[in-house]
C-alpha cells in the first residue's frame, strides 16, 4: 500500500510526512514525530490516554486516521507549556498531586485544557463529565477535579513558575 | 521437650506445629512419608476443611507423636 | 524550631514536572536504533499438550527476523517462591503443555508490530486437547483433570494458622454464625501495559528496560531462566505506568523480548495489548470463604474458624503469599482469643491469580466485616461499638504471628462515629456502611531467598552540598521517590531540592526487594534514614572540631544550619562544613550506606496501619442500582511524610476498591475471560466518584522512619465490605458474593419480599 | 491490527457518491470512525477501499423550520447537535441524549450518521430519533430515497443501505402540539451504552386528558431499536393511571427479545424494560400535560 502525503501542524510546527493511510493519528504523533508524551492504553477508544487537541477539540488520537487530520492543528501535552513556563492546569496538577504514575496525565491535561477553554468556570459535575472519557487508575479522580477547580478559581492567572 | 521432623529433621516444639510444617511444605518427600505411614496426605488435608474440629492436623499430629524422634 | 522542617509538609512529587510536561520516558516510549518489535503467540486452549510447532512459514514472512519457542529456552520452571522448588512451576514459554488460555507458546521479532502480528497467524501449533477444570471446588475432586504432576487433587499450597482453643471458644460462645462468601477476581488495569525492551550485546550483557515494581526481582529471575550471571543482566525502570501488584513477577514481555534479543543481538520491544494484559498476566485471587464465628451476647469475640479455597489459576505466582495473608488479615484488626484458618490454593485452567493491591486482605476484610455487621444486627449491637469492643490495641500480640506496636484504631472509630452521627437521618434507600481494616508495612518473609538486606540505600554528599541518594525501590506512581527524598532531607538537615535521587537501575542502585506489600516507606525509608544519619555523623565530626563546643553540647543539622542543639543560634552553614569536610578528607565526597532487614518482628510485618472507612450510598429499589454518595476514611499510618501524596494514595485506593465492590469482575466461560477490554470491564470513571474525606489519626510507629508506616495499599481492604454493609443498611439485604451488581441486589430484594409474604 | 486499504478523501457529496459507485463492491465509508476503527482494529472489518467523507462539509449542517422540522446532515458531529441552540429549543430530548452519549472526545469527532449506520441496537440516537418519528435520506449516484428510520435498521449492525449508497440526511418532523418525549438508558457507568434503554413520545388530545398518539421505543432489547407497538396501542385513548402504566410496562417487556450477556441476564433486561417503559411513558405524559 503506497504511502500518502499528510500535512499537519503539531504544537505549532508544520510537518509533511508520507504515511500508510491505515496509520492512526496517535501513531504519527508518537512514532513519526517522536512526541511520546501522548500515550496509548487501550485499543477500544475507552481510556483517553491518547487525547489531543485537534483544531481545539479534545479527541482520541487512537480513533482517528492520521489522514483525517490533513491540514489540522494538533496540540499535545508537549505543547501546553511555553518553554519552562508551565500552563495553569499543569501547575495546578502539581499543586494538587493530580497524577501518580503519570501515564494518563497527558490525556487528562488535554481534556482539562479543552474544558477550561470552553467553560472557564465549570461545576464539579461539568468537570467530571469533561474527564469521563479519561481513565485514571491511580488517583481516584478527585485530585484531578480539584486541580481543574484550582485553575477555574483563578489561582494561576498571572506569572509563571 | 521438642520433636524432630522425620523427613527433614527440622525441630518443632510440639507435634501440631510439626503437622503444620509438614502440610505447609507439602513437598514430595513429606507427602510420601505421610502416605508411607498408611495415611493419605491429600485426604487428611481435605478432611481438615470438610469437617470441623481440626481433624486433619490432629490425625497427623498423633502419627508424628508416635513417629517423630524427641529431642532435648 | 519546629519538629520537622521537611516531612509532614505537602509537596508535589519530585518527578511531577516530568510527568505533567510529557517528558517522562516510560518503557512504552523507549525506542533504540535498529529496534525490532515482538509479538507473542498464545494458547487458545485452557489445557492442551503441545505436540508440534511449525514456524517455517512464519520465518519466511517478509520482515520477520526471528522466532522463539519453548525449545529455545533452558526449560527452567521459575517463580518468586524460590525457596520452594515445587512452587517454581511457570516456564513462561511452554514446552510441553499449556494450562490456561493466553499462555505463551512462541514469540516473533519483526521490523514492525504489524508484521510480527501477521507472522503469528503463520505459526502452526499442533495441540492435543486435555480435559480442563475451572473451579477450585471442582478441581480438588477425585478424578478432576490434574494440571501439574506433583500436585495431587490440584492442591498447590495450603496454609494453616491457629491460636487459642478454638473448639472451647465455640463452646463458650452465646451466638455462633456461619456464612459462605464468594470473592470475585479483579484486574490491575495498569495504564501502562506490561512491556519491555531487551538489548543483548555480543559481550554477553543483557539490558532490559521494563515497566516493573522490582528491578531486582526481574534481574535475578531473568538471569536464572536465561542462564546468565546476575550482574550481566541490567534492568532499567525509570518510570512505571502503574503496578498494583501486577509487575514484580517475570512476565512474557520481559522473557520473550530477552530471548529474541539474545538470539538476534538486536534490541527487541514487546508491549502487551490491553487484551493480552487482561487474559495473560495476573489478577486478584478469587476466593471461596467459609466463616464460623462465635461471640458473647455483649459482642465480645471468642472464636473464629475460617476456610478459604482460592482459585489459583495455572501457576503459583504470588498467589501462595495471598493465601497466607488473607488468612492472617481475616482475623484483623481485632482481638480474637482463638482463631483457626485453613487456606487452600487450588490449580485451575485459568489465568494465574496472584498479588493485587491488598494482597488477599480485601477479600478477607469483605467477608469478615460483612459478617460482623450481621452479627451486630442479630445481637442488637451498635456496629461501631462491637468493633470498638474487640479492637486491637498498642502492645497486643497476635499469638505466634505478629506484634502490634502502634495502633490508632480506636481513634479512627471515634472519628468515623462522629461523621456518621453528623449525617443525621438519611433519606429512604440510603445507607452508610463501615468497615475496619489494617495492613502490613512490608513483608518479613523471604521466600524469594535473597541473601541481601531487604532494603539498602547510599547517600553521597558532593562538594556543592547536593546529595546523591541511591535507592533500590521502585516508584510506580505511589510517590516513594518523593517520600524517600523527604526522609533523607529531614534526617540530614537539608532541603528537598538538595536531594538528587537515583533509582530504577540495577547497575547503579543498591538492592531493594521492590515496591510491593507496602514495603517502601518503612523498609526502604529506614535504610535511607540510616544512610543519611551516618552521612550526618561524618559531617558533624568536622563541625564539632570546628565549633569545639563545651563537651555537654550536642550538634544537629536543620535546614542547612549546623548548630548546637541547646544554642541554635551558634552554628555553621551546611555548605561551608561540607566543603571543608571534603577538602579535609583528601577530596573524597562523604559517602554513607544504610540498610534494613526486620528482625524479631513476628511472621508477617514489622508494623501495621489501621483505619475505618464509612461509605454512604443510595440504592434504587426498582433496579438495584447503587450510587456512591460519600466515602470517609479515618486512617492511622503513623507519622505522615507527604500529606499530599498520602491523600492521593487513599483516594486512589478507594476508587479501585469500590470498583472491586460493585463494578469490576472477570467473568469466564470455559476459562476464557469474557471482558478482556476496557469497554466491557468497568473501572470507575470520574462520574462515579463520590466526595472523599480523609481524617489522619497520627500515631508513632517505633519501627518506622520518623514513626511512619504503611499507607495506600491497606485502603483497598475496607471498601467492598463497607459497600455491602451500606447496602444492608439501605435496603436490608446482605450480598455475600462480589461484585455487588444491581441484578444481585434486586434478586436479594425479591427474596426478602417473598420471605415477608410467605 | 488494521489491514491496509486504499484511502479516498471526498470533499463533496458528489465526490463521495462517485467514489462509492466506483468501489461499491468492496468499500466502507468513514466519517468519525469512532466505531468503525475499533472493528477494523479487531479485524472484523477489512475493506479494500475506505472513503472518508469527514471533509465533505456540505454533509454537515443543522437547520430547522417550523413547518418541515429539523434536517441534520449525516456528517454532523454529536457535539454539534449537543451544542445547537436550535435543537435545544425545539428538540430538547436530542440535546439531553447527546449529553449522555459516550465521552466528549467521541462526541467531538463521531457523527450522527455514522452512529446510525453502525446500527448498534444499544446506540442512543436510534430509539430517540424513532420516537421523534425521524426519517433518513439515502443517496447513491443513481437515485435518492427516503425511509422512516424505523425501517432503516435491519438487524444487529445491519441497515438497508445498499452498495453504493450513502446516508446523507436525518429528518425530524416538527413535534406535534401537546407532544412530549422522554428517554433513559440503564447503565452502571454514566454515559456508557445502555444495558437497555427506552424512549417514549406521548401526544395528548385537545383536552389534554387522554393519549392521542404514542411511541414507545426500546433500545438494546432486540436486534434493532424496536417499537413496542402493542404497548403503544394500550395507551391510545386512555387516561394516565398506575394500572395503565403497569400494563404498558408488562406489554413492552413482552415485546423484547433481549440477550443474556456478562452485563445482564435476559430476565433482568426484560424487567428493566418494564421499569423504564413505565417511567418514560409517565414522564413524557406529564411533560405533555404541562404543555396543554
Amino acid at each position: 500500500m503506497e504511502k500518502q502525503l499528510l500535512r499537519i501542524t503539531v504544537n505549532g510546527e508544520y510537518h509533511e510526512v508520507y504515511i500508510k493511510p491505515k496509520k492512526l493519528l496517535v501513531e504519527i504523533i508518537r512514532d513519526e514525530l517522536g512526541l511520546t508524551g501522548t500515550k496509548r492504553a487501550c485499543s477500544t477508544a475507552s481510556c483517553g490516554a491518547c487525547t489531543v487537541l485537534l483544531n481545539g477539540m479534545a479527541v482520541k488520537s487512537c480513533s482517528i486516521l492520521a489522514m483525517q487530520a490533513e491540514g489540522a492543528e494538533v496540540t499535545t501535552v508537549e505543547g501546553l507549556a511555553e518553554g519552562a513556563k508551565l500552563s495553569p492546569i499543569q501547575r495546578s496538577f502539581l499543586d494538587q498531586g493530580a497524577y501518580q504514575c503519570g501515564f494518563c496525565t497527558p490525556g487528562m491535561l488535554i481534556s482539562a485544557t479543552a474544558l477550561l477553554k470552553e467553560n472557564p468556570n465549570p461545576t464539579r459535575q461539568e468537570i467530571k463529565e469533561a474527564i469521563h472519557g479519561n481513565i485514571c487508575r491511580c488517583t481516584g479522580y478527585n485530585s484531578i477535579i480539584r486541580a481543574v477547580q484550582g485553575v477555574a478559581e483563578g489561582k494561576y492567572r498571572e506569572g509563571g513558575r | 521437650m521438642a520433636y524432630k521432623c522425620p523427613v527433614c529433621s527440622k525441630v518443632w516444639p510440639d507435634t501440631l506445629d510439626m503437622a503444620r510444617h509438614v502440610f505447609g511444605i507439602a513437598d514430595q518427600a513429606h507427602k510420601n512419608w505421610v502416605n508411607s505411614k498408611g495415611l493419605n496426605f491429600i485426604e487428611l488435608l481435605l478432611i481438615q476443611t470438610m469437617e470441623p474440629g481440626n481433624k486433619g492436623y490432629k490425625t497427623l499430629a498423633e502419627l508424628l507423636e508416635k513417629e517423630a524422634e524427641q529431642v532435648k | 524550631m519546629k519538629k520537622f522542617t521537611v516531612i509532614n509538609t505537602p509537596v508535589h512529587n519530585i518527578d511531577g514536572v516530568a510527568k505533567v510536561t510529557g517528558r517522562a520516558i516510560y518503557t512504552f516510549d523507549v525506542k533504540l536504533p535498529g529496534m525490532l518489535y515482538g509479538k507473542i503467540l498464545r494458547s487458545p486452549y485452557p489445557h492442551a499438550r503441545i505436540k508440534n510447532i511449525d514456524a517455517s512459514r512464519a520465518e519466511k514472512h517478509a520482515g520477520v527476523k526471528g522466532i522463539v519457542t519453548g525449545k529455545d529456552t533452558l526449560g527452567i520452571k521459575q517463580g518468586i517462591w524460590r525457596r520452594f522448588k515445587e512452587l517454581c512451576d511457570e516456564e513462561i514459554l511452554a514446552r510441553d503443555k499449556v494450562r490456561y488460555i493466553g499462555e505463551p507458546v512462541a514469540a516473533v521479532a519483526a521490523v514492525d508490530e504489524d508484521t510480527a502480528e501477521e507472522a503469528l497467524d503463520l505459526i502452526e501449533v499442533e495441540y492435543e486437547l486435555l480435559p480442563a477444570v475451572f473451579e477450585p471446588l471442582e478441581a480438588i475432586k477425585e478424578g478432576a483433570p490434574q494440571l501439574h504432576e506433583n500436585a495431587e487433587r490440584n492442591i498447590n499450597v495450603t496454609r494453616h494458622i491457629e491460636w487459642g482453643d478454638v473448639d472451647q471458644g465455640f463452646k463458650d460462645a452465646d451466638y455462633i454464625r456461619e456464612d459462605w462468601f464468594k470473592c470475585s477476581s479483579q484486574h490491575h488495569v495498569c495504564m501502562e501495559t506490561h512491556c519491555a525492551v531487551a538489548s543483548y550485546s555480543p559481550e554477553g550483557k543483557l539490558t532490559v528496560w521494563t515497566s516493573t515494581q522490582s528491578h531486582y526481582y526481574i534481574q535475578l529471575l531473568l538471569a536464572w531462566v536465561l542462564g546468565l550471571r546476575e550482574n550481566d543482566v541490567r534492568v532499567i525502570s525509570r518510570y512505571t505506568g502503574g503496578g498494583f501488584g501486577s509487575k514484580f513477577e517475570l512476565d512474557s514481555a520481559q522473557f520473550c523480548s530477552s530471548l529474541l534479543s539474545m538470539k538476534l543481538c538486536k534490541p527487541v520491544k514487546i508491549v502487551l495489548s490491553r487484551e493480552e494484559e487482561f487474559m495473560a498476566t495476573k489478577r486478584r485471587t478469587p476466593m471461596f470463604y467459609y466463616l464460623r464465628t462465635g461471640v458473647k451476647k455483649d459482642g465480645t469475640f471468642v472464636a473464629k474458624e475460617a476456610r478459604a479455597f482460592t482459585e489459583g489459576g495455572a501457576y503459583t505466582s504470588m498467589g501462595a503469599t495471598a493465601l497466607y495473608l488473607t488468612g492472617f488479615f481475616q482475623a484483623f484488626p481485632y482481638v480474637w482469643p482463638s482463631y483457626r484458618y485453613d487456606g487452600y490454593r487450588v490449580y485451575t485452567n485459568t489465568e494465574p491469580s496472584s498479588a493485587m493491591r491488598g494482597f488477599g486482605a480485601p477479600q478477607a476484610t469483605f467477608c469478615a466485616e460483612t459478617q460482623i455487621e450481621l452479627i451486630a444486627k442479630e445481637l442488637g449491637l451498635d456496629p461501631i461499638e462491637i468493633r470498638r469492643k474487640n479492637s486491637m490495641y498498642p502492645g497486643y500480640e497476635v499469638p505466634g504471628q505478629a506484634w502490634i506496636q502502634s495502633c490508632g484504631l480506636i481513634q479512627c472509630l471515634d472519628k468515623i462515629e462522629k461523621w456518621v452521627k453528623s449525617r443525621g437521618k438519611l433519606p429512604p434507600n440510603h445507607g452508610i456502611g463501615l468497615a475496619a481494616y489494617g495492613f502490613m508495612s512490608g513483608g518479613i518473609f523471604n521466600w524469594f531467598d535473597t541473601p541481601y538486606a531487604f532494603s539498602a540505600a547510599i547517600v553521597k554528599i558532593n562538594v556543592d552540598g547536593k546529595v546523591d541518594l541511591y535507592v533500590g525501590s521502585q516508584d510506580m506512581g505511589q510517590g516513594s521517590n518523593t517520600t524517600l527524598s523527604m526522609i533523607c532531607a529531614e534526617e540530614l538537615g537539608v532541603r528537598l531540592d538538595d536531594i538528587r535521587l537515583h533509582m530504577g537501575d540495577t547497575d547503579i542502585c543498591p538492592v531493594d526487594l521492590g515496591a510491593w506489600g507496602s514495603r517502601e516507606t518503612l523498609m526502604q525509608g529506614n535504610a535511607v534514614k540510616m544512610a543519611a544519619a551516618e552521612a550526618k555523623r561524618q559531617l558533624l565530626e568536622f563541625a564539632t572540631a570546628k565549633l569545639s563546643p563545651n563537651i555537654v553540647y550536642d550538634l544537629d543539622i536543620k535546614d542547612r544550619w549546623i548548630h548546637l542543639i541547646a544554642r541554635p543560634e551558634r552554628g555553621l552553614s551546611y555548605y561551608d562544613v561540607v566543603k571543608e569536610a571534603i577538602r579535609g578528607r583528601d577530596g573524597q565526597p562523604i559517602i554513607a550506606r544504610g540498610h534494613y532487614t526486620p528482625h524479631r518482628k513476628g511472621m508477617i510485618s514489622p508494623a501495621y496501619s489501621f483505619g475505618v472507612q464509612a461509605v454512604e450510598i443510595a440504592v434504587e429499589p426498582e433496579t438495584g442500582k447503587i450510587t456512591l454518595k460519600n466515602c470517609v476514611t479515618a486512617h492511622d499510618c503513623g507519622q505522615v511524610i507527604n500529606p499530599l501524596g498520602l491523600k492521593g494514595q487513599l483516594e486512589g485506593a478507594m476508587a479501585m476498591a469500590a470498583g472491586y465492590g460493585f463494578t469490576e469482575d472477570l467473568p469466564m466461560d470455559e476459562g476464557k475471560i469474557l471482558n478482556p477490554n476496557l469497554v466491557d470491564y468497568k473501572v470507575l470513571r470520574a462520574t462515579e466518584m463520590p466526595e472523599t474525606e480523609v481524617y489522619e489519626v497520627e500515631t508513632y510507629e517505633p519501627e518506622g522512619p520518623f514513626g511512619a508506616k504503611e499507607a495506600g495499599e491497606g485502603l483497598t481492604n475496607p471498601t467492598a465490605g463497607a459497600l455491602s454493609n451500606a447496602v444492608f443498611h439501605a435496603v436490608g439485604v446482605s450480598i455475600k458474593n462480589l461484585p455487588i451488581t444491581p441484578e444481585k441486589v434486586l434478586e436479594a430484594l425479591k427474596e426478602k419480599k417473598k420471605k415477608k409474604e410467605g | 491490527m488494521i489491514r491496509d486499504f486504499a484511502y479516498f478523501r471526498a470533499k463533496t457529496k458528489d465526490e463521495a457518491l462517485d467514489l462509492l459507485d466506483q468501489h461499491k463492491d468492496d468499500c466502507k465509508v468513514i466519517c468519525g470512525g469512532q466505531s468503525l476503527l475499533i472493528l477494523m482494529r479487531q479485524g472484523l472489518v477489512a475493506p479494500k477501499n475506505l472513503i472518508d467523507i469527514k471533509a465533505a462539509k456540505e454533509l454537515s449542517y443543522i437547520d430547522f423550520n417550523k413547518k418541515s422540522g429539523l434536517r441534520i446532515g449525516a456528517a454532523t458531529t454529536h457535539r454539534e447537535i449537543e451544542k445547537s441552540s436550535l435543537i435545544k429549543e425545539h428538540y430538547p430530548l436530542l440535546t439531553e441524549m447527546e449529553q449522555n452519549l459516550a465521552s466528549i472526545q467521541t462526541r467531538n469527532w463521531g457523527s450522527i450518521g455514522g452512529n446510525l449506520c453502525h446500527a448498534d441496537p444499544a446506540g442512543d440516537p436510534g430509539p430517540v430519533l424513532v420516537a421523534l418519528n425521524a426519517s433518513v435520506k439515502m443517496a447513491s449516484k443513481q437515485r435518492e430515497r427516503t425511509k422512516p428510520l424505523e425501517e432503516f435498521f435491519v438487524d444487529f449492525f445491519e441497515t438497508i443501505l445498499e452498495p453504493g449508497e450513502l446516508l446523507v440526511e436525518i429528518m425530524v418532523p416538527a413535534t406535534p402540539p401537546r407532544t412530549a418525549l422522554a428517554y433513559e438508558k440503564f447503565n452502571i457507568i454514566k454515559n456508557e451504552l445502555g444495558i437497555v434503554s427506552v424512549a417514549a413520545s406521548i401526544t395528548l388530545d385537545a383536552k389534554g386528558a387522554s393519549c392521542k398518539e404514542a411511541r414507545v421505543v426500546l433500545g438494546a432489547a432486540a436486534p434493532k431499536p424496536r417499537r413496542a407497538k402493542e404497548a403503544e396501542k394500550l395507551l391510545i385513548g386512555q387516561k394516565l393511571d398506575d394500572r395503565l402504566l403497569e400494563r404498558v410496562g408488562e406489554k413492552a417487556s413482552e415485546e423484547t427479545e433481549p440477550v443474556t450477556d456478562i452485563h445482564a441476564t435476559e430476565a433482568y433486561r426484560r424487567y428493566l424494560v418494564k421499569v423504564l417503559a413505565k417511567k418514560m411513558v409517565k414522564k413524557a405524559w406529564e411533560k405533555a400535560k404541562a404543555l396543554v
